[in-house]
Parts: structure tokens; C-alpha cells; sequence
């Protein structure tokens, strides 16, 4: 996959729009009592989302963990669907059954999430085992957090990859902090690569400020699985500008930290680089436009959308 | 005549048959290409590849995992959990993925998956290789739970474990993979009453069943006929069946190996007296192991385990109550 | 190489690698006349378990696995005791409630055997955690083979002891080098993508050392630096010994492949059969360690005979013993359940 | 009359942990959410940091820190291990059902494990299929373990005590919705409620309400609409389910007759499913009509609110199932 033109870039800034107008939303929506449940937003990691989604062909598989409406939206997902979902309404992906961590957006290969740490990483290799025998060469990613690093089954996933070469790329969203605490308070190491890196897997860790050097990662690793060469480690290191889940303030955090990483906000980031790549103002602020109005329209209808019908609750039990 | 087979064997046909009717179908699990521990996949990597028969490292939790995901995208796997055990492993993948996802989903996405477990107390192998824990899959929404007593069974059964879109547990006991016994091509839904019987009906699963027909021979002695119940599936519970034979005789023992708290004779149990209490003519028995982990030693091991004496006398307190209303 | 230790120690080791030796042996024999069921011999690794063991200290916990026979015996568990549980008798050290997978002896340091492959790396740990916690100079010792690094809760375990610098060993030994009389396709021992095995601790930041596990002198070295980490506050380390695994892991391989040891094979070399003549002049540990001893001069070869006559009657004795014992009352299965 | 004062739940649990931590130095904490996530929860920040070096804040690493307090245990501590959500017991399930409930009687009772492990268990609102498990009917045919199951600030306080003094593995299942109830607890310290004593919450004559955590408060309620129709309802609260007073249960149904078993854990194989199959064999003579359980139903838990509302034990399906039994 070549590197992106200008357009393709812009098209790039209106997903990374999209996502962040969404998570916007579900926040508010949350602080209305218009959303209920355990909610975790992905606002600040719309560029690895992005980025390494945009790697991605539509077939391929991805599965996402709590935080995942980002890499849903990433993949292609309707958000008029996943709004729905959220809000617990019957037009949702589920029928209102999965709610904001359990997504699963199939036909755009948004294959599900887990509210278990870790708990998806196994199900894409199992995903990459069907590619491998059914040779239908698609690749599979999981999308995971740092405090997923220390949970025993990646470390036995990361054993199965690399044995069986499985076309799986392992992507760990390095956002510093495991539920509330920092990374140093659940491990010694610095670098998650290096649980990688003991089974010869290749790793990289990149910026998640910089859409493009995520994109840039994905592409070749993607490569590399889908040429049979077995599985690749990203470490994305990013942040979470929201607390670990909507309610939680947050306090744990420096407040020097958390503007440092505004600054660094790889939405705003991208927006100047494109702006100094030449790409005019107008079309710039129409990316967040139709991506803010594209948004509040899906909340809308979420919020408008009937309940599911009580008696839902007790089908899809088991597929007939 | 029909060929006799032993159970290993017949689960090692269904294997095989299912192998070479559809390509979706992998075999999975620890030494699976050696035959793993009792033989059951002996030779099934030589004969489909061993990109179909695979080994995996010590990983249950992963490996569960890996299956699910693979049964979420088009393959029809089934792995094996040597000991049923070592399930404890995988359970998280098992109860809170596979178990779920189809509902979580809103019945977007299927999980066809068979997990074959053995287990059982057989052996003298302590505690961390003789427990039997079906009430936890059968507690748990999304899982199917099929418990073969007999070889003929042991295949048909397989094979609707296998072409179910349902992750369904498909539970071994070690005690019986050298029992050999017909083929028969009858159908496996539901229960059925391997004897008739007009006093008392004992419902059984898994090898306990053997146990429960060898009772009902003695009962038969002393003027008692005992209508026997061979569950086979354990979820979901064919209760139309149980309740028909009690809503009749009016008693029933339940009888299984795992503990008596929380199985699936409390289940039965309830179930029995809320629908047919008024035809009840004595309280629902229940015979089940003692409340304690599973000892090594055979003396121990051997008071551990029900059989056929206590299903006798279960039985036989029923009758005590007298004969039912008319 | 012997370790660096007083005469009557050194003695005292070979001592403890004979009883395993010949507990093990006895096993198989008695395998051979009543069906006891299941177990796991520990016949190869005596030279690794016996130092490794001998050193530590009273109120030092020890956690192991279904290979469990020869960590027991190393740290001076009755052997007479320990064959009365594997044939399920009341005077058993569990009294039958545990069998060969479960042996425990806490005045051994032994709390629990766990039989589930990875189980004891999590309560090794614990053990650490209490020790540090409770600020006692003791040692807990995580022993396992290498299948047990295919287990998460492996890496769970030892990310936790390298974060808060626990005085824990994990002592790995690594005995799928080589199989004896293991077939192609039979078991495929290793499934581990990591190679050496102990990157698996260092990318934890633990510190590592790996040594031949049929070299006693080698063993007792590593993990007296091993343990003095650990009580100086070191935190955790991670000890590899390579050893061979013999053939005799009932039921797979149920027979005494190499025969019954002959001690002699030690300083004859000539005595030495053509069949495992690999075994016998390189790979056995006792073999090994005993004709050290002989070499050095610090026993005769008529001593080591003596010292081998000594032990075969002990464990003769242990195994009439465990035979003459009574079995348990069977209404005790359903006691002790709760404390 | 004893001494007591009026406090949350919440007041009541962080009460009774600090008690423990400072009569007993061999007790250590692993993990904070005993208060999940509630606003509460800083109570728990605060008992930390008064004892900085008793707790421990674990990797999101379940099977390695369960094992390791497990480990512990065994080697003279008495860890008290909070899992959070209960839905994630089944991580460190190798640990809790092989090792810790397993190993007294392996051992021949040679090695104790004396610990507790705290779950958040059941419905909380919005929790979804993976965070709103309710774990004691799988637990409780695990021999080995003892179960409490609270549902007062009075009842926590009691049963934390007598489980940190017990030799063995305690399983404390807890309830989200009990933090912000509130009632009277005794001032004494000492105040200890022995395992496997039931207490009658509610006395009546006409129905048996068997309820156990969160779902005694619904029963309560239940027995208060059922008054106001003539009905007398008594509520049997059984504290511990492992062990468990079958006595108390007995004879309550050997009063009234009528028994409505209410349970938060899945129906098949539930708590409720045991409980009927005891009253059967020891109360049958006794029994006018067909018990009946009120159970969440056998589906995963939904996400959406009229989804979860729906399978969920509530006081109007208390009432209607304690109309039924009693012919209404």
C-alpha cells in the first residue's frame, strides 16, 4: 500500500473527525443520563485507530477491547448504529444486548470487543487461524491496551503467533495508564515491545500523535502477515485525554501532563499538518463540519430511537 | 450385527467422519497429533494434515480464545481439554466469550465450537484430575452441554455437537473409553428411557447411567421397576421427558458423580417438584458425590463415589412413601 | 565440578541423590506388581533438585509439580511416608487424601503439590510476598519444567515478583534436551517460541543464569547466588538447568529403560553396556556427581557402595512399610474438608 | 440492648477492613475496588493510605495476584484479595478452585489457606454480559470454600470478622447496590456472626422468602406490598450459603408452608435451583404448594436498561410469584 496522496490523507482527518465528534457526544450524552453504563472514550487515540485501520482492507479482521468505539468507527462502522448501540436502543449493532464494550460490527469486519483485559487477543488469533486454513488471506488485529501487557494470556498468544506464523498484528495502545495507574505501577518494563520481541517477533513503537507514522507501521506489518511471514508487535504510544471511564475524574493525573498532551492531540496535529501541507482552511473546517453534524444527526436518532422491546431479552441465547 | 466399538473408538470415528465431511472442521488441542493421552485423535494428522489436526502449547486460556475467534469466522473447530480440570484455565474465554458472544451480538456473530473434555473419577488421580464440573456449563447461557453414557451415542452426538452453530461442551468420562457397545443411527435429541418402569424413575447422565441400570436390575428383584433416564444433553435439559416418566410414577432419584450441591440434581429437582408436585408422591432424591474435593487414595476415592448401592437405596426410601394418589 | 562445600556435606548430597534414586526405581518395580496408578519419576534430575534444595534453610517454602518425588526427598522428606500416599495409605504424608500429584510436607517446606501445569508459579510467588511482607529472611523456591512457561499465569507471576522485588526462584528445569526412548511425533516436549528460555525472565528484568543440571557443582553455585540475591533483597531470579529427561514417566514409558543404576559405571568405565552408553558416561547426574567424588578422592569407590547399600535398605524398608500400612477408613473422605 | 450506630454499607465494609488491619498484622489487602467504582470508593483511598504497607495494588493480572495472595496464605499471611467484578473470577478460576479450596484436604489437612476473596457481584445497571455475574452457585459446588453473602451493614460487618478469623478460603460476594443502604451497626468490635447461622430478616406465617444479598432488600420491600394484601411474609436471609443453615430454611417452610426462592445468579443450576432440592428433602410433608424459584433468567445479563430490567429478580415478580404460592 502506497503512502497517501493529499486527499487520501484529508479522507484520513474527517475519520479521525468523526471518531472524536462521536466520542464527544457519547460523553455528553453520558452527563445527560441519556447513556448509561460503563462507558470508556477513545478521545486522543484517533490516530492509531485510524492509522492502522487505514492498513487495513475491508475484510479483514479487527477486535477491539473496552475502548473501542474509536477503532469500530475506524474500520467503517455506522455510527448511526453504534450511537444506537450505546444509547441501549433496538436499532443498535446488538438490538441494545452488548452496549458501548461489547460492539460488534461484523460486515465491516469489526468482528466484536471484550470488556475483559485482554480477553480479545486470543479471539484474533483464531481469526488469523481461519485465514490460514481457509487461505483467505486476510489479516487480523487486536487492539489492546498497556495493562493488557501484563495479563499471562498475551504472553501465551504472543507464543502461539509467532510458532504457527499466524498473520495476527498485535496492536497495544500505550495510553501510560492501566485503569488508574500508571504503567511503572504494573511492570517493571519500559517498553512493551520486549514481551514481544522474546518469541522473534517483530516490533515497532511509534508515535500515536502521528496518524501517518502509525499508518506507516501498519502497512508494513500488515504486509508482512498477509505474505505469510507471521505476526508484528506495534506499541502505539498514545494517551486518553477523558479518565478511564466517563465519571472518573481523573485525579490521579498531572495537570502538566495532561496539557502536554493536548498539544500533542493527534487530531490537531494533523489538521497543521495538512494545513501546511497545503490543503485550504475551507476544506479543512468542512472535515469537522460534516463530521460534527454527521454525529449530532446519529445522536439524534439514537436518543429519539425506541427501547428494545423487554421481551428481547431472552432471544439470541443460542443461534438456531 | 453390528459392529461393537469402544467408546474412545467412536468418538475417534466421529472425529473422522467430521473431518472428511467438511474442511471448516479442525481438530485442536495439546498432543492431538500424537492421539493425545487416550488415543482419541490417534492418526487423524496423517490422514487430514497437520494444518487440521493441530498441537498447541500448554495455553488453555489462549487456546479457548483462539478457537472461539476461529469459530467466529468460518471454521467449525474442536478442541480438547485433556482433563476437564484444566478447564478452570479457560473459563473466562469459555463463559464470557464463547458462552456470550452470539447474545452479546445481538445474533450477529456464531460460535460453532465443540469442546471435548474428559474427566471423571477414574484412575486414582486426585484432586486435579477427577472432578466433574458440568453444573458450571450447565449454568451458564450460550453453552450446550452433551454427556454421551454409551458408544453408540458417543458418535452421533459428536456430530451434533459439531454442526451445532452453538459452542456446546462435549463431556467425556474417562471410565467409560473402554466400554464397547453397538452403533445405532438413532437420533440423539433429547433424552431417553433406556428402561421402562412403572414405580420409580431414576434420571442419570455420563457413566452414572450404568450405575442407575444396575440398580434398577436389583430393584426389579425386590418387585420395584425403576424407569431409567439417560439424559444425554444436559443443556439444554429435555425436562419434557423426566417430567412425563415422574408425572408417572410419581418418584425420582437423580443420580450423577459430581458433588451433590449445586448440580444438576438441584436443578432437576426444582424443576420436577414445581411442575408435576402434585403427582409427586415422595420428595425428589438426589444421589450425588459428598461435599469434598476428590481423594488419591483408592479406599477414599472409592467412598467418594456413588454407584449402584446408593441409587438402590434411594429408590428404595421412595417407596416407603406408599403408592401414589389415584 | 563438586560444590564448594565441606566433605560431610558433598557426602550428604550424594546421599539424597541416592535415595531419589533408588525411591524412584523402587516405584517402577512396584508399578510392575500392583497397578499404582499414575505418576511422574524425577530419574536425570537428581543433580539438579539436590543441590538446589539441600541449601536451603528451615521455614524456606518450596512449590512443585507432578515431577514432585525428588524435590520432596531432597529437602529430607520421609521416603517411607511419601510411598505409603503414592499407594494410597493412611500413614501416607497427605493419609491418601493426595496421592503422588499432591504430595505435601510443610515441615519440608512443602505447603502443596499443585498437578496443574503452571499452578504452583502464582503461590511460589505468594510465599515471596508473605516473606517480604512478614520482612522474614526466608526464600521461596518456584520449581517447574519448561511447559510451564506456555502458561500466562507464568508471566503473571513473575512480572509481579520483579515489580516488587520478591525473594523468589524460579528454578526451571528445562528437561526436553532429549528425551530417552522418546519416538518422533511422541509428545512434542517443547512448544515455546522464545529461545534461550530465559529471555522469558529477562524481558521481565530479571536476572538469569543458566546451567548444566547434571552438573552439581554448577547447580549449588547458582542458586547460592540465586538465594543470596533473594535474602539480601535482591528480588527474583531465574535459574535454567538443562538436563535430560528419562524414560521412565509412567504410564507413557512405564520401564526401567536403563536398568537398575549400577553405581559401578561410575569408575568402570569398561563395565559400561553398549545400550545408553550415553546415558551412563555423560548424562546421568548421579553417575556424574559420584564419580566426581571418586576422581577427587574424596570418597572410595567401597564407600559409595556402603552409602548405596545404606539407602537401597532404607528405601526397601520405606516401600515394606507403605505396603504393610494400613489404608484410610473410607468414611475420612468426607472429613477435612474445612479446617 | 446492644450498642449500635446507624452507617452506609459502605461505612460498615471499610469498617470492618480496617479492623481487621489493625488487630490483625498477618492481614494484607490486594486491590482496591471493594467499593467498585462507586463515589465510596475513596473511603477504601483513605484506609490505604492510613496503612501504606498492608495493601498492594495489583497488574490487571488476576491469575498471578489470586495466586499469589493465595501463596501467601500459605506462607502465614491472611490475605484479603479483592477481584473486583465477580465476571472476572474466572482469570484466576485455576487458582481459587484448584489451589485454594482444594489444598486442605489434599494435604490432609496440613496446609491451611486462610484468605478471603471479594467479589462485586450481580446486576448493577449498564454492566452487560461480562460485568454483572453473580458467582455463588459455581462456587458453592466447589468444597472447599465457605461463602458469605451480606446484606446489611450489621450482617458485613459480623461475617468479615468470623471469615478473617476463619482457617479457610472465604469467598465474600458483595453487592454494588448495598453500598448506599444504611441501618444499624453494633459498636462493639468484637461483634462476630458465626457462619452458617441463617437470620430471619422478616418474620411471617404465610410464605417463605428465601433471599441472600442485594435480593433481601427486594424481598423486604416484597414483604411490605404483600402485607398491605393480607399476606405475612418471612424473610429468610441464609448470610452464608457455604456452609448453609438447611435448618433454619426447614423449618421457616415447615411454618408457612409456601416457599418462593429468590436468587440473583442464573437459574439453571442456581442457588435457587439447591435450595428447592433441600427444602424437597427435608420439608415435602410440609410444603402445600409448589415452590417457586425467582431467578435472573437464563441469558447472558443485557446491556440496555428495559433489557436488564427484564430478566432481572424484582420486587414485582417477588410479589407476584409469593401471590401465586399462596393461591391469589
Amino acid at each position: 500500500m502506497s503512502e497517501l496522496d493529499l486527499a487520501g490523507r484529508v479522507e484520513l482527518l474527517e475519520r479521525m473527525w468523526l471518531i472524536r465528534a462521536f466520542e464527544e457526544k457519547v460523553s455528553e450524552l453520558f452527563a445527560r443520563g441519556q447513556v448509561v453504563g460503563l462507558i470508556h472514550l477513545g478521545i486522543g487515540s484517533e490516530g492509531s485507530a485510524v492509522g492502522v485501520c487505514s492498513a487495513l482492507r475491508s475484510d479483514d479482521y479487527v477486535f477491539g477491547n473496552h475502548r473501542s468505539h474509536a477503532h469500530a468507527i475506524a474500520k467503517g462502522a455506522d455510527v448511526d448504529r453504534l450511537m444506537a448501540e450505546i444509547a441501549g436502543k433496538a436499532s443498535g449493532y446488538c438490538k441494545g444486548k452488548g452496549g458501548s464494550m461489547h460492539i460488534a460490527a461484523p460486515e465491516v469486519g469489526f468482528v466484536t470487543a471484550t470488556g475483559v483485559v485482554g480477553g480479545n487477543v486470543a479471539l484474533a488469533l483464531g481469526a488469523a487461524l481461519t485465514s490460514v486454513t481457509t487461505q483467505d488471506n486476510r489479516v487480523s488485529v487486536a487492539f489492546f491496551g498497556d495493562g493488557a501487557g501484563q495479563s499471562g494470556s498475551l504472553h501465551e498468544s504472543l507464543n502461539l503467533a509467532a510458532l504457527w506464523k499466524l498473520p495476527v498484528v498485535f496492536v497495544c495502545e500505550n495510553n501510560g495508564y492501566a485503569e488508574f495507574s500508571p504503567l511503572s505501577a504494573h511492570t517493571v518494563v519500559e517498553r512493551l515491545t520486549d514481551y514481544a520481541s522474546v518469541y522473534s517477533i517483530p516490533t515497532v513503537t511509534v508515535d500515536g500523535g502521528d496518524v501517518m507514522e502509525v499508518r506507516r507501521a501498519a502497512v508494513s506489518a500488515v504486509a508482512r502477515a498477509r505474505a505469510g511471514e507471521g505476526p508484528m508487535f506495534i506499541e502505539v504510544l498514545t494517551h486518553r485525554l477523558r479518565g478511564h471511564y466517563e465519571g472518573d475524574p481523573a485525579a490521579y493525573r498531572e495537570l502538566s501532563e495532561r496539557e502536554e498532551w493536548t498539544v500533542r492531540d493527534p487530531v490537531a496535529r494533523f489538521r497543521a499538518e495538512l494545513e501546511g501541507a497545503g490543503v485550504a482552511a475551507d476544506t479543512i473546517a468542512a472535515t469537522e463540519a460534516a463530521a460534527r453534524s454527521r454525529i449530532a444527526s446519529a445522536a439524534e436518532s439514537a436518543v429519539a430511537a425506541p427501547g428494545p422491546d423487554p421481551e428481547e431479552a431472552t432471544t439470541d441465547v443460542y443461534a438456531v | 450385527m453390528t459392529a461393537e466399538l469402544r467408546f474412545i473408538d467412536a468418538i475417534h470415528a466421529g472425529l473422522q467422519a467430521s473431518l472428511a465431511a467438511d474442511d471448516a472442521v479442525v481438530v485442536i488441542g495439546e498432543d492431538v497429533t500424537y492421539g493425545g493421552p487416550f488415543g482419541a485423535t490417534k492418526g487423524l494428522a496423517d490422514e487430514f494434515g497437520r494444518h487440521r489436526v493441530r498441537d498447541t502449547p500448554i495455553s488453555e486460556a489462549t487456546v479457548m480464545g483462539m478457537v472461539t475467534g476461529a469459530a467466529l469466522t468460518g471454521l467449525r473447530p474442536v478442541v480438547e481439554v485433556m482433563f476437564v480440570d484444566f478447564i478452570t484455565l479457560a473459563m473466562d474465554q469459555l463463559v464470557n466469550h464463547a458462552a456470550k458472544l452470539h447474545f452479546m451480538s445481538g445474533g450477529q456473530l456464531r460460535v460453532p465450537l465443540t469442546v471435548r473434555v474428559q474427566g471423571g473419577v477414574r484412575g486414582r488421580f486426585g484432586a486435579h484430575h477427577s472432578q466433574s464440573l458440568e453444573s458450571w456449563f450447565t449454568h451458564t447461557p450460550g453453552l450446550k452441554v452433551v454427556a454421551p453414557a454409551f458408544p453408540g451415542d458417543a458418535k452421533p452426538l459428536l456430530a451434533a455437537a459439531i454442526a451445532n452453530d452453538n459452542p456446546v461442551v462435549y463431556l467425556e468420562h474417562r471410565g467409560l473409553y473402554w466400554d464397547k457397545g453397538p452403533l445405532h443411527d438413532d437420533p440423539v435429541d433429547g433424552a431417553v428411557v433406556r428402561r421402562p418402569g412403572t414405580d420409580v424413575t431414576v434420571v442419570s447422565y455420563s457413566k452414572m447411567v450404568h450405575s442407575a441400570l444396575a440398580a434398577a436390575d436389583r430393584l426389579a428383584d425386590s418387585g420395584v421397576e425403576a424407569e431409567v433416564i439417560d439424559l444425554r444433553w444436559l443443556a439444554p435439559l429435555d425436562t419434557a421427558t423426566v417430567l412425563e416418566s415422574v408425572a408417572k410414577t410419581g418418584r425420582a432419584v437423580v443420580a450423577h458423580e459430581a458433588v451433590a450441591r449445586g448440580g444438576l440434581g438441584a436443578e432437576l429437582a426444582a424443576t420436577i417438584q414445581r411442575e408435576v408436585f402434585t403427582e409427586l408422591v415422595a420428595p425428589v432424591e438426589r444421589v450425588g458425590a459428598a461435599f469434598a474435593p476428590v481423594a488419591a487414595a483408592a479406599a477414599l476415592e472409592d467412598a467418594f463415589l456413588p454407584g449402584v448401592d446408593e441409587i438402590e437405596r434411594a429408590a428404595g426410601s421412595l417407596m416407603a412413601f406408599g403408592p401414589p394418589p389415584p | 565440578m563438586t560444590p564448594d562445600l565441606p566433605e560431610d556435606q558433598l557426602v550428604d548430597l550424594l546421599r539424597r541423590m541416592l535415595v531419589i534414586r533408588r525411591f524412584e526405581e523402587s516405584l517402577i518395580k512396584l508399578a510392575g506388581d500392583f497397578d499404582i496408578g499414575h505418576f511422574h519419576v524425577y530419574i536425570g534430575q537428581e543433580s539438579t533438585g539436590v543441590p538446589a534444595l539441600a541449601q536451603l534453610q528451615e521455614g524456606d517454602l518450596a512449590f512443585t509439580t507432578h515431577r514432585n518425588h525428588g524435590h520432596l526427598l531432597a529437602r529430607g522428606t520421609d521416603p517411607a511416608a511419601m510411598v505409603a500416599e503414592i499407594l494410597g495409605k493412611a500413614t501416607g504424608t497427605n493419609n491418601g487424601k493426595g496421592g503422588t500429584l499432591h504430595i505435601a510436607s510443610p515441615e519440608h517446606g512443602f505447603p502443596t503439590t499443585s498437578a496443574v501445569t503452571g499452578g504452583c508459579t502464582p503461590l511460589a510467588t505468594g510465599a515471596a510476598f508473605a516473606f517480604s511482607r512478614r520482612k522474614v529472611d526466608r526464600v521461596s523456591v518456584c520449581l517447574f519444567g519448561d511447559g510451564a512457561l506456555e502458561e500466562g499465569s507464568y508471566h503473571e507471576s513473575i512480572n509481579i515478583a520483579a515489580l516488587e522485588a520478591l525473594p523468589v526462584i524460579y528454578l526451571c528445569e528445562n528437561n526436553s534436551l532429549e528425551a530417552l526412548g522418546q519416538k518422533a511425533n511422541e509428545y512434542p516436549s517443547s512448544t515455546m517460541a522464545a529461545a534461550p528460555l530465559t529471555d522469558l525472565a529477562a524481558s521481565f528484568k530479571v536476572p538469569t543464569i543458566t546451567v548444566d543440571g547434571t552438573d552439581t557443582g554448577a547447580v549449588h553455585g547458582a542458586m547460592a547466588e540465586a538465594i543470596d540475591r533473594a535474602r539480601s533483597g535482591g528480588g527474583p531470579t531465574f535459574v535454567e538447568a538443562l538436563t535430560v529427561r528419562w524414560p521412565g514417566n509412567r504410564p507413557l514409558w512405564p520401564q526401567l529403560a536403563t536398568g537398575v543404576t549400577d553405581l559401578t559405571y561410575a569408575w568402570d568405565e569398561g563395565a559400561i553396556p553398549q545400550d545408553h552408553s550415553k546415558w551412563h558416561g555423560a548424562q546421568d547426574g548421579v553417575l556424574r556427581y559420584t564419580r566426581e567424588l571418586v576422581t577427587a578422592g574424596l570418597v572410595t569407590t567401597g564407600d559409595v557402595l556402603a552409602l548405596d547399600g545404606e539407602v537401597s535398605t532404607q528405601i526397601e524398608d520405606a516401600v515394606q512399610f507403605a505396603l504393610d500400612s494400613p489404608y484410610p477408613d473410607p468414611e475420612s473422605a468426607f472429613e477435612g474438608v474445612y479446617a | 440492648m446492644e450498642d449500635t450506630r446507624e452507617m452506609l454499607y459502605a461505612e460498615a465494609l471499610v469498617g470492618a477492613l480496617r479492623h481487621q488491619l489493625a488487630t490483625d498484622d498477618r492481614v494484607h489487602i490486594m486491590g482496591l475496588y471493594f467499593l467498585g467504582l462507586t463515589p465510596h470508593r475513596q473511603m477504601v483511598a483513605e484506609l490505604r493510605d492510613e496503612y501504606l504497607d498492608r495493601f498492594y495494588y495489583p497488574p490487571i493480572a488476576e491469575l498471578g495476584y489470586v495466586g499469589t495472595a493465595i501463596g501467601a496464605a500459605m506462607a502465614g499471611l491472611r490475605p484479603i484479595v479483592d477481584i473486583a467484578t465477580a465476571s472476572f473470577m474466572f482469570e484466576a478460576f485455576p487458582q481459587i478452585i484448584n489451589e485454594a479450596a482444594n489444598t486442605y484436604y489434599m494435604s490432609g489437612g496440613r496446609t491451611a489457606v486462610p484468605m478471603i476473596f471479594h467479589f462485586n457481584h450481580g446486576v448493577r445497571g449498564g454492566g452487560a454480559a461480562q460485568h454483572s455475574h453473580s458467582p455463588q452457585a459455581m462456587l458453592w459446588n466447589t468444597p472447599g470454600l465457605e461463602i458469605m453473602a451480606p446484606s446489611t451493614p450489621r450482617d458485613v460487618k459480623g461475617l468479615v470478622k468470623t471469615a478473617a478469623a476463619s482457617d479457610n478460603p472465604t469467598a465474600w460476594v458483595d453487592h454494588v447496590r448495598l453500598f448506599d443502604t444504611s441501618g444499624p451497626v453494633p459498636d462493639d468490635e468484637d461483634f462476630a456472626i458465626p457462619f452458617g447461622v441463617a437470620d430471619i430478616k422478616r418474620a411471617g406465617s404465610d410464605v417463605t422468602l428465601f433471599a441472600s444479598s442485594w435480593l433481601v432488600q427486594r424481598a423486604l420491600e416484597a414483604a411490605e406490598l404483600l402485607e398491605q394484601q393480607g399476606i405475612d411474609a418471612e424473610v429468610v436471609d441464609p448470610r452464608t450459603l457455604s456452609p448453609l443453615d438447611e435448618e433454619a430454611i426447614i423449618e421457616s417452610v415447615a411454618k408457612t408452608g409456601r416457599l418462593v426462592v429468590v436468587d440473583e445468579c442464573h437459574r439453571r443450576c442456581g442457588v435457587g435451583a439447591e435450595i428447592m432440592a433441600v427444602v424437597t428433602e427435608n420439608a415435602f410433608g410440609d410444603l402445600r404448594a409448589a415452590p417457586i424459584r425467582v431467578t435472573t433468567a437464563d441469558v447472558p445479563v443485557p446491556f440496555s436498561p428495559p433489557l436488564e430490567e427484564h430478566i432481572e429478580p424484582t420486587t414485582d415478580k417477588i410479589v407476584a410469584a409469593a401471590l401465586e404460592v399462596t393461591g391469589h
